[in-house]
């Protein structure tokens, strides 16, 4: 699937909910899901600021695709991180840089956020892309 | 002396509103109370009618600012008990006041002095003596606290000695609701001869002090903690120390003369006022102690017992939960945790269903590293907070618990 | 791009209130501005709608209070034309700012380095660095000022040397109007490695500066002077300057990682704003700002300009009346004495007739040093002034005066 | 005349005027008549504070009797010294010491002073009886 093709998916999935308590329910679900960083990645350098939470997020490229783990003190941070993962990873870096963000709003993910979460979410973006521009470099 | 809630939360327009489609629970109370519209009323009329600055001026309207903000004054003189008007200065607010003695403090300790902190302080009453401890070459000591999140009083008697020059201590725990034994603080500091600072922010909304009796030395108070504006408070001072304190700031209005060569300061309390007060929030900060003073702090204080008695006696039979603070001693705040969930969690799903609660370390770090958790979720009530709020509050509880886990 | 005065007066509700019976004429522009009723919703409905504690909060009125605070933040930004978000501090005001500054660099510099101040300071750009030279060892040296209320500029290229550190001085003088040239200034201090921290408390009532443009490493505001509230206002810093200072009030929100042995500091802006900041203030200040730009700077200034030349005229042709302060390039301000009568008697006959000026030495004693006069009557403009209001005190000023004589 | 007469003279001689303007004609008018206090005591000692201006009070006892004189930079003060002065001046300490400030609120002196006025009043009574009170010490 492509990155748009799994962020459809997420779109249609979250369609299904007619209230925000389903939605934290199943974002909370998808947090329990998360693929977990390994431990020793757990590091401070790997922290993303700008939650009251904290959250870790690694890289690894395997066979030219870039594939993220993560973790969260919160449940609630973890679902949004392995949203993001589930669209993002397992995809090559040009892929990831390429890929639109619009899904972030069409499942009503940021206006259901409070605006601390919400830059939180923008940093994780960003340090998403992040990593698959480091790795595209090392591909050029 | 039972309080008309009725009446009491028509007062207060904020409390009629709806917060992601629920009406608002309002449980943040020691972050900032809300204004009732006596005060916000006071504040509208002053940019109304009488806006002008102070002190000096030959006009009517300054005339009259001038007059409210000194009533003002005396509101507060009254309300607290104090002997002279001049003793008190109005500030920015509880961080200021704690910044401006610290800093005065600077100039009269010298290495080797000593000053003690407790350990259930806000960040407001430890990091300006941090670093006025760096200025003087003072050694900073701390009363530690005990798993119920009182302090040590055994240890407070050792860490006096005759090398001690102050204590510093809040009256209550921001982050735990504990009443501390400021008289007895008092006392023992005194019979050494140290002087004592007690910072009132989180009592003040709750507790009516006399400072005369408590014979405090210093004292400090923020308005928005207890229905005024934001950007305004006082410190106390006894007048001995007040003069003998070197000015903060410079400025207008706290010098006497001024040549480049020399300036002399102005007398108390202006010599710690430099520059343009906040004048309407000091009038609304008396409109505020008014209207407290109205509905009576003996049956705010019983009424918020029994809020808290409420929720506390619920909430522990949620599985799991911890409440941190277990003094008898303590006004309405209930600190806790459950099992491993992460406060902020309980915080969002709870702000889903309009009950505004605050989680983290509320700039009290020193004792979240005590009980080495990240910080808690804190529900703090305030007088228009009703025993429905509660309901709504442990169901809220429950079900985010439910959902987390 | 001329002003609807009708329609601006209708938004500031003092202005048609009667004072000792007569129509209220403000003429005390210069110690505070009056405050449109747009600016005055603003506060009511942040007290009625959204007050809560900002930063950190996870419910909703926090992050609308937060929202709100931030926006104003961009709101001052735009305003002044800043490159970086964070080079704003809210502060309680302009003497608050200044000390700031100060305070910092009594640990920047050390015996022998020179700053450099104008005579034409108000007292709150001169104590606060008269109390910093005492701790750090610099030595003050003064720009000396002219017969006609302007600064010898001379005198300052011949002051500036490589030991010179920092020039201070304010953008328009509040005793004279006096415009300074900063833009001069700046530049020649730049040129030999010093900074400038520009005090434009009163100007910017008057003139809409952009700092990047300026180029200046300093520059305060008080919102009072600008329509805003009382109790606020803000430091602007370049960033490096910002990183390089080092905190000032400690407290919440301003660190980062709080021990007991030892605290490190928060990022931009958050370093020096310690406490609960004047939150309603500073979204109202954002208003204010909103409410002064809707009118328009260029046409204020315009019509400022008409109200200044009218009134000097006609007041001119009044016998004994000596005008200080006569640059072309000043603000609406006039500052006055008529033969040797007190200004004190005249402020108080005028306020009989219901208009407002302010008496005395208006915080600038050096300036009344340099006349050899105790103060002046000073009479201060703003763009809701109209010239029949320039007829009432011209003819005032002439009664109190015959009534003197 | 005792005190309390003339007292009552100047509450009749404030009575004649119906508006402000002429009150204060008439205190501009005797502020221009004060006795003057001897330059030598024009000291810093002898200022008392509390207004914008400045005002010297001295005190001789002759005869037993209390004589006031002052001076003020504004003339408007001075009338207002003027009045206190005519009040109290050339009596007795105890008189002094006795005598009821009644009639500056029946003259309405009061209420047409601005609040800083109206303090700079107050104390300037508060040092005429405190010049009163070290001549009956004398005495005693
Ligand atoms: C030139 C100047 N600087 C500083 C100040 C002090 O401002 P604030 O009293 O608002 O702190 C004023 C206000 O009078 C001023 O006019
Ligand atoms: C105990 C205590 N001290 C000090 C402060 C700081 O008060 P402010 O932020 O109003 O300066 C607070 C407020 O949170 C407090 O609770």
């Amino acid at each position: 699937m492509t990155v748009e093709q799994v962020q459809n998916e997420i779109i249609e999935e979250f369609s299904l909910f007619d209230d925000w308590m389903q939605r934290y329910e199943y974002m909370i679900e998808l947090g329990k899901s998360l693929p977990l960083i390994d431990t020793q990645y757990k590091t401070d350098q790997n922290i993303i600021k700008g939650c009251q939470s904290k959250v870790w997020v690694h890289a690894d490229m395997v066979d030219e695709k870039v594939i993220f783990t993560a973790d969260s003190d919160a449940i609630i941070t973890k679902g949004i991180i392995a949203i993001l993962i589930r669209a993002f990873s397992n995809h090559s870096p040009k892929e990831i840089l390429e890929a639109n963000t619009n899904f972030i709003d069409q499942i009503g993910l940021k206006e259901h956020l409070s605006p601390t979460r919400a830059n939180g979410l923008v940093s994780m973006i960003k340090q998403l892309k992040l990593y698959a521009l480091a790795y595209q470099t090392q591909l050029n | 002396m039972t309080l008309d809630l009725t009446k009491i939360r028509a007062d207060f327009p904020i409390l009629s509103r709806k917060v992601n489609g629920q009406p608002l629970v309002y449980l943040d109370n020691a972050a900032t109370s809300q204004t009732p519209k006596q005060v916000i009323d006071v504040i509208a009329d002053y940019y109304q009618r009488y806006n002008a600055n102070i002190h000096r001026g030959v006009h009517t309207l300054s005339q009259e600012a001038t007059d409210k903000f000194e009533e003002a004054r005396k509101t507060v003189q009254d309300h607290f008990g104090i002997e002279k008007t001049h003793e008190i200065i109005f500030t920015p607010g509880t961080t200021h006041s704690i910044n401006l003695v610290a800093f005065g403090f600077g100039s009269l300790l010298k290495t080797g002095d000593e000053v003690i902190v407790s350990a259930l302080e806000h960040h407001a009453n430890i990091v300006p003596w941090q670093m006025m401890c760096e200025r003087s070459g003072a050694i900073l000591r701390v009363i530690p606290m005990t798993d119920a999140g009182t302090l040590d009083m055994k240890a407070y008697d050792k860490l006096l000695n005759d090398k001690t020059k102050l204590v510093f201590v809040n009256h209550v725990s921001n982050a735990l609701g504990t009443i501390n034994p400021i008289e007895e603080i008092i006392e023992k500091a005194h019979a050494i001869g140290a002087a004592v600072l007690v910072d009132g922010a989180q009592a003040c909304g709750h507790i009516k002090p006399n400072l005369q009796k408590l014979n405090v030395d210093f004292y400090t108070v923020s308005a928005h903690k207890l229905c005024g504006p934001t950007g305004v408070g006082i410190l106390y001072g006894k007048e001995h120390w007040l003069k003998k304190l070197p000015p903060y700031q410079g400025g207008g209005e706290m010098i006497d003369e001024v040549t480049f060569e020399k300036t002399t300061y102005a007398d108390l309390p202006h010599k710690f006022e430099a520059g343009t007060p906040n004048i309407c929030g000091g009038i609304a900060f008396g409109a505020a102690l008014n209207y407290m003073n109205a509905v009576g702090f003996e049956a705010i204080g019983a009424y918020e017992d029994e809020l808290l008695k409420n929720a506390t006696d619920r909430l522990s039979k949620i599985e799991g939960l911890r409440i941190y603070g277990e003094t008898e001693r303590k006004t309405a705040v209930i600190s806790f945790n459950i099992d491993d969930i992460h406060p902020y969690d309980i915080g969002t799903l709870l702000d889903k269903m309009g009950i505004a609660v605050r989680t983290g370390h509320h700039c009290a770090q020193p004792i979240m590293d005590y009980y080495k958790i990240p910080g808690t979720v804190r529900a703090s009530f305030a007088f228009y907070n009703t025993l429905e709020e509660v309901d709504q509050f442990v169901n809220g509880v429950q079900k985010a618990t439910d959902m987390l886990r």
